[in-house]
């Protein structure tokens, strides 16, 4: 789809905060782009750098992970590992031609259904200036 | 004079400072310069006073203009810088406004505007010390001659030396100690009184003289309650304002008797062998002579 | 000076196998052209003189002690190589009770390939910092003083091309691969039963030996070694299409310095960045 | 009397070539020589020992779809694999080729398989005979020769004003129709290569040395990568797995190797080749005992690849004069 | 080959008005493995549920996807539907059209586009989704409570009489806690030793409970309903079997200590009972004190002068019962829940320099007030000067004295500070009808029954002077003490000469709470008070099953509060020990033994300690999950290289698989 519709977005959402603050972003009807799909796993902490990878190698445009801000993770530290790991993969990405720009990882928590809505708006519009990916 | 060894073993002539007298000791706190440069001479801590030193801002710069109020010092700083040594300062409000500026320069855009004001590169690397804490140095061995037993010494530091503590790193704010162990040393009594940190209203010296009366009086009245024979001070407007008023507050808040005011450097000279005379006692408006005669220390 | 390095570790590996405080010995004996080093595992003390050292013994041998668990196995281990031991051990891969280390102070291992020499460096000579082993039990050879730190030119220069060059050249590279895993399986680091590369369920990565899913393998293997390479750089060496891996780990390493100021292998008890966390860092992530 | 082409002859009649079909040659790419797809014939690397990987990638490709599958109106539909290019490889070495006609036998052994099949046919080779071989040749020893022609359909050798031509197909005689072949009565020189591997009785010698612990001790060496079977000319064993992509399923067909792990394992995860010494063990059987039991020939051509690929020495030449050892000593001790 | 059911529902125009349900429900039935799919106009009505149940017996569904709203929302609720048709509930996929999707997008083409991938999403997860069943664990009845105030004693009195075993640890000798050192209550003034001891006496009681005074908690395994927790006894010196609590060995021994009890302003002996009416009525040896004792040290060594024998306890004891051949023990005790009620300690006001920093003997805490104004206290219940023992007469109140001050880095309030000033202010004027009060505060927080009023009397009744302001220096002036404040009401400097000046110091957690939450691994603020599992709706409960916290060491709390939240906590223990097994989540992560390389990483990433070292038939030391500690965050998973580990409800086939139907359609 995301030739005419615009950038295919993934979305990974930790069920206590982020995808929480999804769902507040909706019951206040904060209207965004409708180019993000949901992937609600427990914990930013759950979410595999394989499966980032792979959604870039599959040809998707761009990879969102939200979590806990640090400090108010479900699980403590789930979230502490999350930055150190996404620091790694974020540089490692870049180093092999995939934009920085089209991997975030950000904190939202479950109050925040109007940053929530902001960061997919402006994401959206950063991935439709980028452009699709060339790799595919 | 033949360098003695210090306390810390090192020889006392490496003990060597910038020395910024600041305008009160070149006018009415003579005394505290005359007796601050006996003392140092005697205990072989050499002062070099600064040939370019400007005033500090602390009479109203710093309450008109907030760039002069840190440039003025910066002047002064950057000579100490060029000197390469720590610079000791007498006067508490100097003291004050150098560690302020010094405060304030550590913001880095700060100092860039600073230092194009001055038109010179300042750096912050200067050390900035009271005569009080250079002379309170414990590794300083004090060749007493004359000890000051018997003598009750209310130790005022004034507000400006201790506050905000962030700002001049002295001494406890509230409670400090620094002058009182200094006493102490002397053979002296220091006496435990709550208002050491008190203002004596000198901010407001010209314009509320009552206010002043009000504040300086309170400060002696505790002092004497407290059994003090007399109240020393590490600052020029305090001493001013402690030394000079004691008759109007007789007459316009009938405070009996007379608590001479004395420098800290004067005490120093005292019991260090100086006369009164050289250290200049005979200058107070509140003469300590008759209490020290009393005490056998004149 | 090697000579004499190959004398002392013949006198050491046959006093251990006369002993018994170990039946192999992992070390280097001269390949079939004649004058390339290749691995030697020798049992009899009466098979020491196949041993030797000089500067073709590229081989990580740490590597073949993950086939020798529970076996008493002493092994030759340069500077890099030893960094491996930390590696394995803090990961309770091998037992340092049962392996004995013949450390060796490292001369520098030249490029050759089968039959052919030259007297230059390898490139991970230029980036060594850990010429001498970190962790022996005997040591062969007088400890050297390490150069200055890293500067990372290769990757600096990498760098400087635009994401799309970088973009270009992976897939260049991508296009040579051929999957054949000789860079897994000379790593000491990679020792999973099961490779992620080759799981089924879930099929992380495609049958196709095609750009996409060699790049994908290329990439996840250079983060599953993120603060565990110890840049021995074997891979590299053994890659037979000379894909240029060593950009991928050291920019991983080079990151792991930058944020977490950690060299992996340094010591047999440290604590690997990805398994561990500081509450308030700042590393550029969600802010 | 010998057929001679020109150097710049034989580039334009190349070059004449690359207009209409494809040509595959060895050309530099980085520091390798592999044999690409060339445009023009500047591109052709002609002095060469040999490509870092063997020209069989042309029959038998790294990642081939065998067919694709779509659902159609509730039924599936299935399209097989059409091979359709006319491909001219230029520039094979005898070994090379007699790799490829080695596989003939597994291949095209009932029932055929048809891409391969199909491949061959639309594949013309023209070989190019070797100068002087490299130090890890042995072909000699295996049956081929650094000149022999019997599997190419155009020989190639090099003289010093061009180059001895020898049509060995019609494909070959279709392909230089037209071109201007000069005579000439200098005699094409003929390299040795004099490496001698002792290749005889090597089925009986290994037969008998079988259940030796020779070949774990060589496993201990052998890091179990796929290097060999990769750049080998003969290595022919595959993997094959579905991968639906948007409705369309393709059924993939990848190089797979007797070396790596689990390659025999069977449903249940039973492993009958689980150490690396029964693996390693595997590879050379098969070259030298299975394959000649099954097709005659040895499943070896010598080009000598994984002798210089190998990360860690394992060298075939050395294997094999250490099995005949090994077997004669057997034997004694069997008699 | 599953078959899976698709039901979209429409939420009235909540879906419906956006995205184009009939689209969805068609592409649905397209996708792969689904056998049928259909819509509702409300899914969560009980039409709706039943339109689901029927269609999962009549289609023979194995698996269902609903497209509805957020399954934080309805997840339960549908579990329990496909559930009541027979499905095990974990084969639900709930895919949100609703909050993140029509709520959000008004374009109904993107919506609808949205919503099937959604769905095909849900659809590729629910196939490959398992039947789960929760795991059953015993548990022991028994619950531990740490710490014996009035919140831990009314946990225990609670959990004890609902017919559970309880075993009380307190550090001191003595019950009680801080309720015991009060003199009165606010806001009803009766007498806090009054009302507590009868309940301390009903600890010491009651069949059930086993109170372990002079004990600490030093480690504590195992997870919640099997807790293994080591305490260490402290040695008592004293045989409590032989001991009737007769006093005359405190009475004779000739040491004196400075009281903790009575917050330094009386003493005590070597041999003690804090106060009169401990609970136990029993005396220990306070070893670091006790004349013999410290000989029998000095004999060690012999260095020094030696200080005199004595054992004069020893020698008047009537039943024997000094037994020095007492050693510290530790036993081992195994519980199902653990209740913190650790309480809090005031605030350490020397820090305070402009109030003289601890100088002046007249400047004094509350507590210390209480102290003095306690029959049982140093002076018999007479408010006397500490300096000069002299009745004072001015009395100056300053509040949030470490509360609501930043600079102390003490931000929050205490809570009782305001309550216990109008007390004390009562209070004295009723000790002595001459006193006047001074009272600096910054607002009077007089939220609670019959607070305010209360207050108002201080300030109506008693005459107390209410000052708006903080004070800025406190001085010694001859015998008395200058106050210098500001009231900020007329906006003037106010001097005070007071006889005595009382600082509202507030509560901070008692020490070694951050150990002992470390202990138990919950988790603690920047001040060490506990934190909760969620500060509204579970107020007593903790990250860590099984775990519960109460009373002044969660934060500033009054005595009927600490009550209620002592009882709140025993209620859940209650609730939890009355189950004869224990459910667990079946949302953990398991590990495949056959691929675990034994590197470990999952055991130092896990925040719950729940991966345990286990060896393998072959002799590989492998790590297994504890799914009894196993939270389901999924940590382990990514550590794990060679993909070992996986997490039910969201295996990494099924995030796979969502990615993968994505991409690739």
């Amino acid at each position: 789809m995301s030739a005419d519709n615009g950038p295919l977005i993934i979305g990974f959402l930790c069920n206590w905060c982020s995808y929480a603050g999804a769902d507040m972003a909706g019951t206040s009807r904060i209207a965004y782009p409708a180019n993000i799909r949901i992937i609600r796993v427990p914990c930013s902490g759950r979410v595999d750098p394989l499966l980032i990878v792979k959604c870039f190698e599959e040809g998707a445009d761009a990879v969102l992970v939200a979590g806990c801000h640090p400090g108010d993770c479900h699980y403590n530290e789930g979230n502490y590992y999350s930055r150190r790991r996404f620091a790694l993969l974020r540089a490692l990405l870049d180093f092999m031609g995939i934009e920085k720009e089209r991997f975030q990882v950000k904190w939202v928590s479950a109050s925040e259904g109007k940053r929530f809505a902001k960061i997919i708006t402006e994401f959206t519009e950063d991935m439709t200036k980028l452009g699709a990916r060339k790799a595919s | 004079m033949a360098p003695a060894e210090s306390g810390s073993g090192q020889p006392v002539t490496e003990r060597i400072y910038s020395y910024y007298p600041g305008c009160s000791l070149h006018a009415t706190a003579r005394e505290y310069d005359v007796s601050t440069r006996l003392v140092c001479q005697k205990l072989g801590v050499e002062l070099r006073e600064l040939e370019d030193w400007v005033c500090c801002g602390a009479s109203a710069a710093h309450s008109t203009d907030h760039l002069l109020s840190l440039a003025l010092p910066a002047h002064t700083l950057k000579q100490a810088e060029e000197k390469g040594l720590p610079l000791a300062v007498p006067c508490a409000m100097c003291y004050s406004r150098l560690r302020f500026a010094l405060h304030e320069l550590q913001n880095k855009d700060t100092l860039d505007l600073v230092s194009r004001t001055i038109g010179k590169e300042l750096s912050t690397a200067v050390t900035v010390k009271h005569m009080l804490q250079v002379l309170a140095d414990e590794d300083i061995p004090l060749p007493i001659v004359k000890p000051l037993s018997g003598l009750k010494v209310a130790c005022y530091y004034g507000c400006l030396l201790v506050r905000p503590p962030e700002v001049v790193g002295f001494d406890d704010a509230e409670d400090p100690q620094t002058m009182d162990h200094l006493m102490e040393r002397l053979g002296a009594e220091a006496i435990d009184w709550g208002l050491k940190t008190n203002c004596c209203g000198a901010g407001v010296a010209f314009a509320r003289l009552d206010v002043v009366l009000k504040l300086s009086h309170r400060i002696l009245s505790l002092a004497q309650k407290s059994g003090a024979d007399c109240v020393a001070v590490a600052c020029p407007m305090c001493h001013a304002n402690l030394d000079m008023y004691q008759k109007d507050m007789t007459v316009k808040l009938g405070w009996k008797t007379e608590l001479p005011v004395l420098y800290f450097t004067q005490l120093m000279g005292l019991s260090l062998g100086f006369s009164p005379k050289e250290l200049l006692l005979d200058k107070h408006i509140t003469n300590p002579l008759p209490m020290l005669r009393e005490k056998k220390l004149a | 000076m090697v000579a004499d390095f190959t004398q002392q570790i013949r006198d050491k590996a046959k006093e251990l196998l006369e002993k018994g405080t170990v039946e192999c010995v992992i070390g280097y004996e001269t390949g079939s052209d004649g004058f390339s080093a290749r691995p030697a595992f020798i049992y009899e003390s009466a098979e020491v003189e196949r041993l030797i050292f000089d500067n073709t013994c590229s081989h990580n041998l740490v590597k073949y002690l993950l086939n020798k668990k529970g076996k008493p196995t002493a092994v030759i281990v340069k500077g890099c190589d030893s960094r491996a031991l930390n590696l394995l051990l803090s990961e309770k891969q091998i037992d340092r009770d049962n392996i004995f280390i013949i450390g060796v102070v490292c001369p520098g291992v030249v490029e050759w390939g089968w039959n052919n020499h030259s007297d230059q460096l390898q490139i991970r000579c230029n980036w060594c910092r850990q010429h001498n082993p970190v962790i022996y039990d005997f040591l062969v050879g007088e400890p050297v003083t390490e150069g200055p730190p890293d500067d990372f030119a290769d990757i600096a220069a990498m760098e400087t091309k635009s994401t799309e060059e970088r973009e270009a050249f992976w897939r260049e590279q991508a296009e040579h691969c051929v999957r054949c895993y000789a860079c897994r399986q000379a790593c000491p680091g990679c020792y999973c039963i099961d490779c992620f590369v080759e799981q089924l369920d879930p099929e992380w990565v495609g049958i196709r030996i095609a750009p996409e899913e060699n790049l994908m393998w290329n990439t996840i293997r250079a983060f599953h070694l993120a603060g565990r390479c110890i840049s021995c750089n074997e891979c590299e060496r053994v890659c037979p299409v000379n894909i240029p891996l060593s950009l991928l780990n050291r920019r991983m390493e080079r990151e792991v310095l930058g944020l977490f100021d950690y060299r992996a292998g340094m010591s047999e008890d440290a604590v690997a960045p990805l398994i561990t966390f500081m509450k308030d860092e700042k590393l550029g992530i969600g802010e | 009397m010998t057929k001679i082409i020109g150097k710049n002859e034989l580039e334009s009649w190349l070059s004449g070539i690359m207009k209409e079909r494809t040509v595959f040659a060895p050309t530099r790419v980085d520091d390798l020589i592999l044999f690409r797809p060339v445009r023009s014939a500047n591109e052709i690397v002609f002095d060469y020992e040999n490509t870092n990987l063997s020209p069989k990638e042309l029959f038998f490709p790294r990642t081939e779809t065998l067919f694709t599958a779509v659902p159609k109106d509730g039924d599936i539909e299935l399209t097989p694999t059409i091979v359709d290019q006319e491909v001219i490889l230029f520039g094979i070495r005898p070994c090379d080729a007699r790799g490829i006609a080695i596989l003939d036998g597994p291949f095209l052994d009932e029932p055929a398989d048809s891409l391969w099949a199909q491949h061959r046919e639309k594949t013309t080779m023209i070989g190019l005979s070797c100068t002087k071989p490299a130090p890890q040749c042995f072909c000699t020893s295996m049956g081929s020769a650094p000149n022999d022609a019997s599997n190419v359909d155009i020989m190639l050798t090099q003289v010093e004003d061009g180059y001895a031509v020898e049509t060995i197909t019609e494909k070959g005689e279709k392909l230089l129709q037209g071109v201007e072949l000069r005579e000439s009565d200098v005699q094409p020189p003929v390299p040795t290569c004099d490496v001698n591997i002792p290749a005889e009785g090597i089925v009986e010698a290994i037969t008998k040395m079988f259940d030796d612990p020779y070949w774990s001790r060589l496993a201990d060496r052998c890091i179990h990568c796929n290097v060999c079977a990769y750049v080998c000319p003969t290595c022919y064993c595959f993997d094959i797995r579905d991968r639906t992509d948007k409705g369309k399923t393709e059924r993939i067909r990848t190089w797979e190797s007797c070396q790596s792990k689990g390659f025999t394992r069977i449903a249940g995860g039973y492993d009958p080749r689980a150490d690396k010494g029964t693996r390693l063990r595997q590879r050379f059987c098969h070259k030298l005992l299975y394959f000649p039991q099954q097709f005659g020939a040895l499943g070896c051509v010598g080009c000598g690849r994984c002798v210089i690929a190998c990360p860690v020495n394992i060298d075939i030449r050395e294997i094999i004069s250490d099995v005949q050892k090994i077997g004669a000593e057997v034997g004694q001790g069997s008699n | 080959m599953s078959r899976i059911g698709v039901f979209v529902c429409h939420c009235g125009t909540n879906i419906g008005g956006v995205v184009n349900v009939p689209e969805v429900v068609e592409a649905a039935r397209h996708m792969p493995l689904v056998a049928y799919a259909d819509e509702n106009k409300y899914t969560c009505s009980e039409v709706g549920q039943a339109s689901i149940r029927d269609a999962i017996r009549e289609q023979r569904l194995d698996r269902v996807v609903i497209a509805s709203c957020s399954p934080r929302m309805h997840e339960n609720t549908f579990r329990r539907t496909v559930a009541a048709a027979g499905l095990n509930p974990y084969l639900l996929e709930i895919s949100n059209i609703r909050e993140h999707c029509s709520w959000v997008h008004s374009d109904s083409k993107d919506a609808t586009a949205k919503a099937i991938d959604l769905v095909s999403m849900a659809v590729a997860k629910v196939a490959r989704h398992e039947s789960l069943f929760p795991k059953q664990v015993g548990l022991t009845k028994r619950a531990l409570i740490i710490g014996g105030g009035i919140t831990g004693i009314q946990a225990a009195l609670d959990i004890a009489s609902a017919g559970h075993e309880v075993v009380l640890v307190e550090k001191e000798p003595s019950i009680g806690g801080r309720m015991s050192q009060l003199d009165k209550t606010f806001p009803t003034l009766d007498c806090s030793a009054c009302i507590l001891t009868p309940k301390m006496v009903d600890v010491a009681q009651h069949p059930n409970i086993t109170l372990l005074t002079y004990s600490e908690v030093k480690e504590v395994r195992g997870f919640v309903g099997n807790f293994e927790v080591d305490i260490l006894k402290k040695a008592k010196m004293v045989d409590y079997v032989k001991c009737t609590g007769c006093g005359t060995c405190w009475q004779a021994c000739p040491e004196r200590i400075p009281s903790e009890f009575d917050m330094g302003l009386g003493s005590r002996p070597a041999i003690y009972i804090p106060f009169a009416q401990a609970v136990p009525n029993k005396p220990v040896i306070d070893i670091a004190n006790c004349r013999y004792e410290k000989y029998l040290k000095w004999k060690e060594t012999e260095e020094g002068p030696e200080p005199p024998q004595c054992r004069i306890c020893e020698g008047v004891c009537p039943t024997e019962a000094i037994d020095r051949s007492q050693k510290d023990e530790i036993i081992t005790e195994k519980f199902g829940a653990v209740v913190v009620t650790t309480g809090f300690k005031t605030f350490d006001h020397s820090v305070y320099g402009e109030y003289g920093g601890g100088r002046y003997p007249d400047v004094i805490s509350s507590l210390e007030l209480e102290r003095l104004m306690s029959a049982a206290g140093p002076t018999g219940g007479e408010v006397l000067r500490p300096s000069d023992g002299s009745h004072p007469k001015n009395v100056v109140f300053i509040q949030c004295v470490g509360s609501r001050d930043d600079k102390v880095g003490r931000p929050y309030c205490s809570k009782v500070c305001c309550m216990y000033t109008a007390k004390h202010a009562i209070m004295l004027r009723e000790h002595d009808s001459e006193v006047q009060c001074y009272v600096f505060y910054i607002d009077v927080r007089a939220g609670g029954k019959d607070f305010e009023e209360f207050a108002r009397r201080a300030q109506d009744e008693t005459g107390a002077l209410y000052l708006r302001g903080r004070v800025s220096q406190i001085y010694q002036e001859g015998k008395n003490l200058k106050v210098m404040g500001e009231d900020s009401l007329i906006g003037r400097p106010v001097e005070i000469e007071a006889d005595l000046v009382v600082l509202a110091t507030g509560m901070e957690p008692s020490d070694n709470a951050d150990l002992i939450a470390q202990k138990l691994n919950i988790s603690y603020n920047t001040y060490n008070f506990l934190i909760e599992a969620h500060p509204k709706l579970r107020p007593v409960e903790t990250q860590t099953d099984g775990i519960f916290v109460a009373g002044t060491c969660v934060g500033p709390r009054d005595i009927p509060d600490c009550v209620a939240h002592g009882g709140a906590a025993a209620a859940k223990v209650v609730a939890l020990l009355s189950q004869d097994s224990l459910t667990t989540d079946p949302l953990t992560s398991i590990i495949d033994p056959m691929k675990c390389v034994g590197c470990f990483a999952c055991k130092e990433v896990c925040p719950f300690n729940a991966i345990e070292e286990q060896i393998t038939r072959d002799k590989r030391t492998i790590a297994s999950i504890n799914e009894s500690l196993c939270k389901g965050c999924g940590l382990c998973i990514v550590a794990c290289r060679p993909g070992a580990i996986n997490l039910r409800g969201f295996t990494s086939q099924q995030l796979l698989s969502e990615v993968l139907t994505l991409v690739r359609g």
